[in-house]
């Protein structure tokens, strides 16, 4: 395996800069997210960070295209094409599979989102295992192995000290041919995983699920809920967005941003009608899309157990309690 | 026009938010009697100072005003009998939260202007003007677009 | 099990054997030892889940507004900020105070998870940030009461060690730093509206910032939307501020909410004599009045 | 593969067309029909009866609307003022630009309706949708069999399409339309009364239902389809739902896990019956 040490991984990140803009898991402002690498950055591998990777793709707000608007008239027009490659160094095994949730829904079913379509393709990933988890990961009992993720061009290992790098795609062999100087090809065996302190059973949740629109559990589970957006904005597969319009005098932009189902104003229509009108219907929507709803449409689970949502849920709505409660439900 | 042109182009634009029953009155009067006054500034009339929340405010300040004028009755004349008191505790605050947050004191102002008070008009509007014009423009709160 | 803790569970269970309330709001073991979550209680056999320690952050009376058209009367504990955010709501006709039963229970000041989390179970926990400060542990208002009230020096102790220092220190930076400050703060607020959902202040039938489609704040995340958010939100709450700091403990970018906050309340007590909010439900809200005396600085 | 800014162009859904009202009908006090052109005089898209399509100002909003009706050369859509953005629309004139995307959505089963006695059951603006069939069904007169329209509205002025329902539709050959009005208002000879009981007073026999309107209307006459022994296959309805993309990504169309913009908005009785009742 080729390794480096992690105390060499800047002037990795230094190089790789040359050519591509690089994110890294940092702590910026006390907050661990992915940033672009620049000297002096405050690195953060030893967790995973709370910001996942879906902004690079998929940013809370992002520009879809200019108009102009004058009494009758108006011009649409398109934004100048985002250019250069990126490299993401440090995806969790988690984040992967919440970057394969995310490539569904934008990718699939008949039209491809060209916004995401355009940042993922220039984009390189290079997945990081990990060792121990953190309290509140549960990614092995939602089918991710924490070793190694799918979908990354690049797996790199967590060995101690060093960091091992295995190319997966072509793409992958391209980029690592590119810092082969900085590594040594050594052997070493990748550390196993140590227990996690969170589990969740989900077999045979989604499949439960089916009849289990009605059941009482909802009342239960809702109540403490704020119907704040927390758990939807740090998890790495929540891709609901709204799409908005900045108008300044005649000319004006279109924008997506960030969306939730916590929030009344996402489902309200113009006439009033509210389909989910209160705390339970949005809670049960919110679970029945991670745990059923996305099952049954993509043949994978929306949640791929970051546990994000349950370190920042401001009352503890913790999902995995959630899915025991599905469990234990007569 | 180059930067540096622009730069030296500049002008302040200033919102005053005037009450209907007074200050609205007393720039009216100021046309009237010709006495003259910047033309950077806005007015807007409103039906009392105490209409003004902050978001106004601060949505002025977020599309590019760079100094905002309150001005209503003088406590003790409001039209509505005690607006311009609730409007004075609010203001207060608010003037103090917004310094705190790092607006210069000299971009958010209030004043008591009544109807026949043109020559105070002009007064403030040109100190405030000034005042602005020196600083330069207003980049906080600003909104990138 | 602690004695207080028994008392709660007897105490909810009586209520609820006797039909007295449908349901009890207190706090229950969560994920980790550092959590206590808000629990609802609505049968006798399930008073054992409720406890009392060191993590009941969660102020309950904010739920409160979700049993407005309930039927019957809802039980729920009250640390002595819980309380103030009770006599907040009743102040403002948002709740009947007959339709909810109050159980008071003085509060030791509880501690930070974070740093729970980070020293482990065994460790010396400093307090939370927002208990520091706190000058009303006992609950104000209550129909049962549990343990003892906090002792009066102790209490009045806590009232002179009211500290605005970090507030001062931020007054005394030139304007473009704090304006660099806060734009920091700002810049990586989400705009997840947990601080607003949690806040007991937060009561408005329909907020502001849901009504996008009317253009108050535009939908992107930008510093400058994200500060018209919070400006106005602690114009808002200005007066009404109950300091329970819930706001700045549920925020997950760890944004200083409390600071603005502090800011309004120093402000208002020396500018309109002392006030705290939540404290004498007949009184008037500092900007629901106003005296004629009151500082001239527009003429 | 890089996307280049004229690939953006040829594939982004998401970015709508400019194109022109060319027409404006005011079919109710609070009902116009707009007609659409693209730029060049050309249809903005060929939809299929039921499907949708969005429409923008773009300094206002964007909202999907079903297509009523489409022309050589331009598409019709009939829109209630209720908002923010169909307001704006209603203060709009001929000339107007907007911006339009589309077709969205799967559309009427026209070839499953093929060579059947069809009933269309339409309340208030709810005949906007279905007067897509309605059209598809006259064009194509001989693939079909008897049209049976049954319209109701809450007084004679609220009838849209008035022109269709008294002079257009009556003429064409074994179609029978039916219009009712909530309740008895001076110059009006017609029948009074709601919409489900007159469906079960005309008792009509046809194989397959298509309904739409108010969620009241749809509750009530359910019951009498089923009365008529209707299998659930065989009604038809079609529903709405806050939307933002159009495209099955935003999210905010679910009804369980299936996307009214995407896999609806037309659904059968059978289809509804095994989704969540949430819309």
């Amino acid at each position: 395996m080729k390794t480096v040490l992690k105390t060499k991984l800047p002037e990795l990140f230094e190089k790789l800069a040359n050519n591509y803009t690089v994110f890294v898991p940092a702590k910026i402002e006390g907050i661990s997210r992915f940033a672009p690498y620049q000297n002096g950055l405050e690195l953060a591998l030893e967790e995973n960070v709370l910001m996942p990777p879906k902004d690079i793709f998929f940013p809370q707000t992002e520009k879809m295209y200019k108009f102009k608007a004058k009494d009758q008239y108006l011009e649409i027009e398109d934004l100048p094409p985002e250019e250069g490659q990126q490299v993401i160094f440090g995806v969790r095994s988690c984040d992967l599979k919440s970057i394969d949730c995310l490539d569904q829904v934008f990718l699939t079913k008949g039209f491809v989102d060209a916004f995401y379509q355009d940042k993922r393709d220039r984009s390189i990933l290079i997945g990081l295992s990990c060792v121990k988890p953190m309290e509140n990961c549960f990614c092995s009992s939602m089918g991710v192995d924490p070793q190694k993720g799918v979908g990354a061009d690049i797996q790199a290992y967590d060995l101690g000290d060093k960091v091992g790098f295995e190319a997966i795609t072509e793409k992958g062999r391209e980029l690592l041919g590119k810092i082969e100087t900085l590594l040594v090809e050594e052997a070493a065996s990748v550390p196993a995983v140590e227990k996690f302190v969170l589990t969740a059973d989900i077999e045979g949740v989604p499949e439960k699920l089916k009849n289990m629109f009605d059941h009482p559990i909802w009342d239960d589970i809702c109540r403490k809920c704020l119907n704040c957006s927390v758990c939807a904005f740090v998890c790495p597969t929540c891709h609901c967005f709204d799409i908005a319009s900045e108008v300044r005098g005649e000319d004006g932009t279109k924008i997506r941003c960030w969306d939730t189902c916590m929030f009344d104003e996402y489902t309200r229509m113009a006439g009033g009608h509210q389909p989910r009108p209160g705390k339970k219907e949005r809670v049960r929507n919110r679970f029945m899309h991670k745990l059923r709803y996305f099952p049954e449409r993509y043949d994978m689970l929306l949640c791929t157990g970051c546990g994000r949502c349950v370190a920042k849920c401001p009352v503890n709505l913790d999902i995995t309690a959630v899915i025991r409660k599905i469990k234990e439900a007569e | 026009m180059s930067v540096k042109e622009a730069q030296a182009n500049w002008e302040p634009k200033i919102l005053v938010f005037a009450c209907n029953w007074c200050t609205y009155a007393g720039a009216d009067l100021a046309g009237l009697s010709r006495l003259q006054y910047p033309p950077n500034v806005r007015v807007l009339r409103v039906p009392c100072s105490g209409r003004v929340n902050p978001q106004f405010v601060i949505r002025a300040f977020q599309r590019g005003i760079d100094g905002v004028l309150v001005a209503g009755c003088h406590p003790g004349d409001c039209h509505y009998v005690t607006g311009n008191y609730f409007t004075r505790r609010r203001y207060l605050l608010m003037q103090r939260l917004l310094q705190y947050v790092g607006v210069d004191p000299e971009r958010f102002q209030a004043r008591w202007i009544s109807g026949s008070e043109g020559p105070k008009f002009q007064q403030v509007v040109k100190e405030i003007t000034e005042q602005i014009r020196a600083m330069g423009p207003n980049r906080k709160l600003r909104d990138a677009q | 099990m602690s004695d207080k803790v028994k008392k709660m569970q007897e105490i909810a269970r009586e209520i609820l054997e006797k039909g007295e309330a449908k349901v009890v709001i207190g706090w229950e073991k969560g994920t980790h030892w550092y959590l206590s979550p808000p629990a609802f209680i609505d049968k006798p056999e399930e008073v054992e889940r409720l406890v009392w320690d060191d993590f009941c952050h969660n102020n309950l009376s904010k739920y409160l507004k979700d049993y407005v058209n309930h039927e019957g009367k809802v039980a729920i504990f009250v640390k002595g900020c819980d309380s103030r955010a009770f006599n907040r709501l009743l102040q403002d006709k948002q709740i009947e105070r007959d339709k909810v039963i109050l159980i008071g229970i003085p509060c030791h000041g509880l501690k930070d998870q974070d740093k729970a989390k980070e020293l482990g179970e065994n460790a010396d926990i400093p307090k939370a940030k927002k208990c520091v400060e706190c000058r009303y542990p006992n609950p104000l208002v209550y129909d049962y009461f549990i343990g003892e009230e906090k002792a009066l020096d102790e209490v009045a102790a806590a009232s002179e060690a009211r500290d605005f220092s970090d507030v001062e220190a931020i007054e005394t930076l030139s304007p473009d730093e704090k304006y660099e400050f806060w734009n920091k703060q700002y810049e990586r607020c989400l705009r997840c509206y947990a601080c607003r959902n949690v806040c007991p202040a937060c009561s408005c039938r329909e907020c502001i910032f849901d009504q996008t489609r009317v253009g108050w704040i535009g939908k992107a995340n930008n510093a400058s939307e994200n500060q018209f958010f919070a400006l106005t939100r602690a114009m808002h709450v200005a007066g009404l501020c109950i300091e329970c700091g819930e706001c700045e403990r549920v925020c997950p970018m760890n944004i200083p909410i409390m600071l603005l906050n502090k800011k309004l309340i120093k402000d208002i007590n020396l500018l309109f004599g002392p006030y705290d909010a939540g404290v004498d439900v007949d009184g008037k809200l500092p900007l629901g009045h106003f005296d004629k005396n009151d500082p001239e600085e527009f003429m | 593969m890089a996307v280049t800014a004229e690939d953006v162009k040829k594939i982004n859904p998401l970015v709508p067309i400019r194109a022109k009202v060319i027409k404006i009908v005011q079919e109710t006090p609070d009902v116009k029909t707009f007609h659409i052109s693209t730029m060049d005089d050309k249809k903005p898209f060929d939809p299929m009866p039921g499907q949708l399509g969005m429409l923008s100002l773009p300094a206002i909003g964007e909202a999907m609307f079903s297509v009523t009706n489409k022309g050589e050369s331009h598409i019709e859509m009939a829109i209630k003022s209720v908002g923010q953005l169909t307001e704006a629309l209603h203060e709009i004139e001929v000339g107007q630009e907007v911006g339009i995307r589309g077709p969205y959505g799967n559309g009427f089963p026209v070839d499953y309706c093929k060579g059947k006695d069809i009933l269309f059951i339409g309340g208030g603006i709810g005949l906007a949708p279905v007067r897509s069939l309605i059209m598809h069904c006259i064009k194509n007169r001989d693939d079909y069999g008897k049209l049976t329209v049954v319209y109701g509205a809450r007084s004679k002025a609220d009838l849209c399409f008035k022109e269709d329902l008294f002079e257009n539709w009556p003429k064409v050959p074994n179609m029978d339309v039916f219009v009712t009005i909530d309740r008895e208002e001076e110059g009006w000879d017609g029948h009074v009364g709601f919409v489900p009981a007159y469906v079960e007073e005309l008792a009509p026999k046809p194989q397959v239902t298509v309904l739409c309107g108010p969620p009241v209307m749809i509750k009530f006459t359910l019951p009498t389809l089923q009365k008529m022994n209707f299998k659930d296959q065989d009604i038809i309805t079609t529903l709405e739902l806050r939307m933002k993309c159009g495209i099955g990504k935003c999210g905010r169309c679910n009804i369980g896990s299936c996307y009214v913009c995407l896999d609806g908005p037309v659904f059968t009785m059978e289809q509804l019956k095994d989704l969540p009742p949430e819309y």
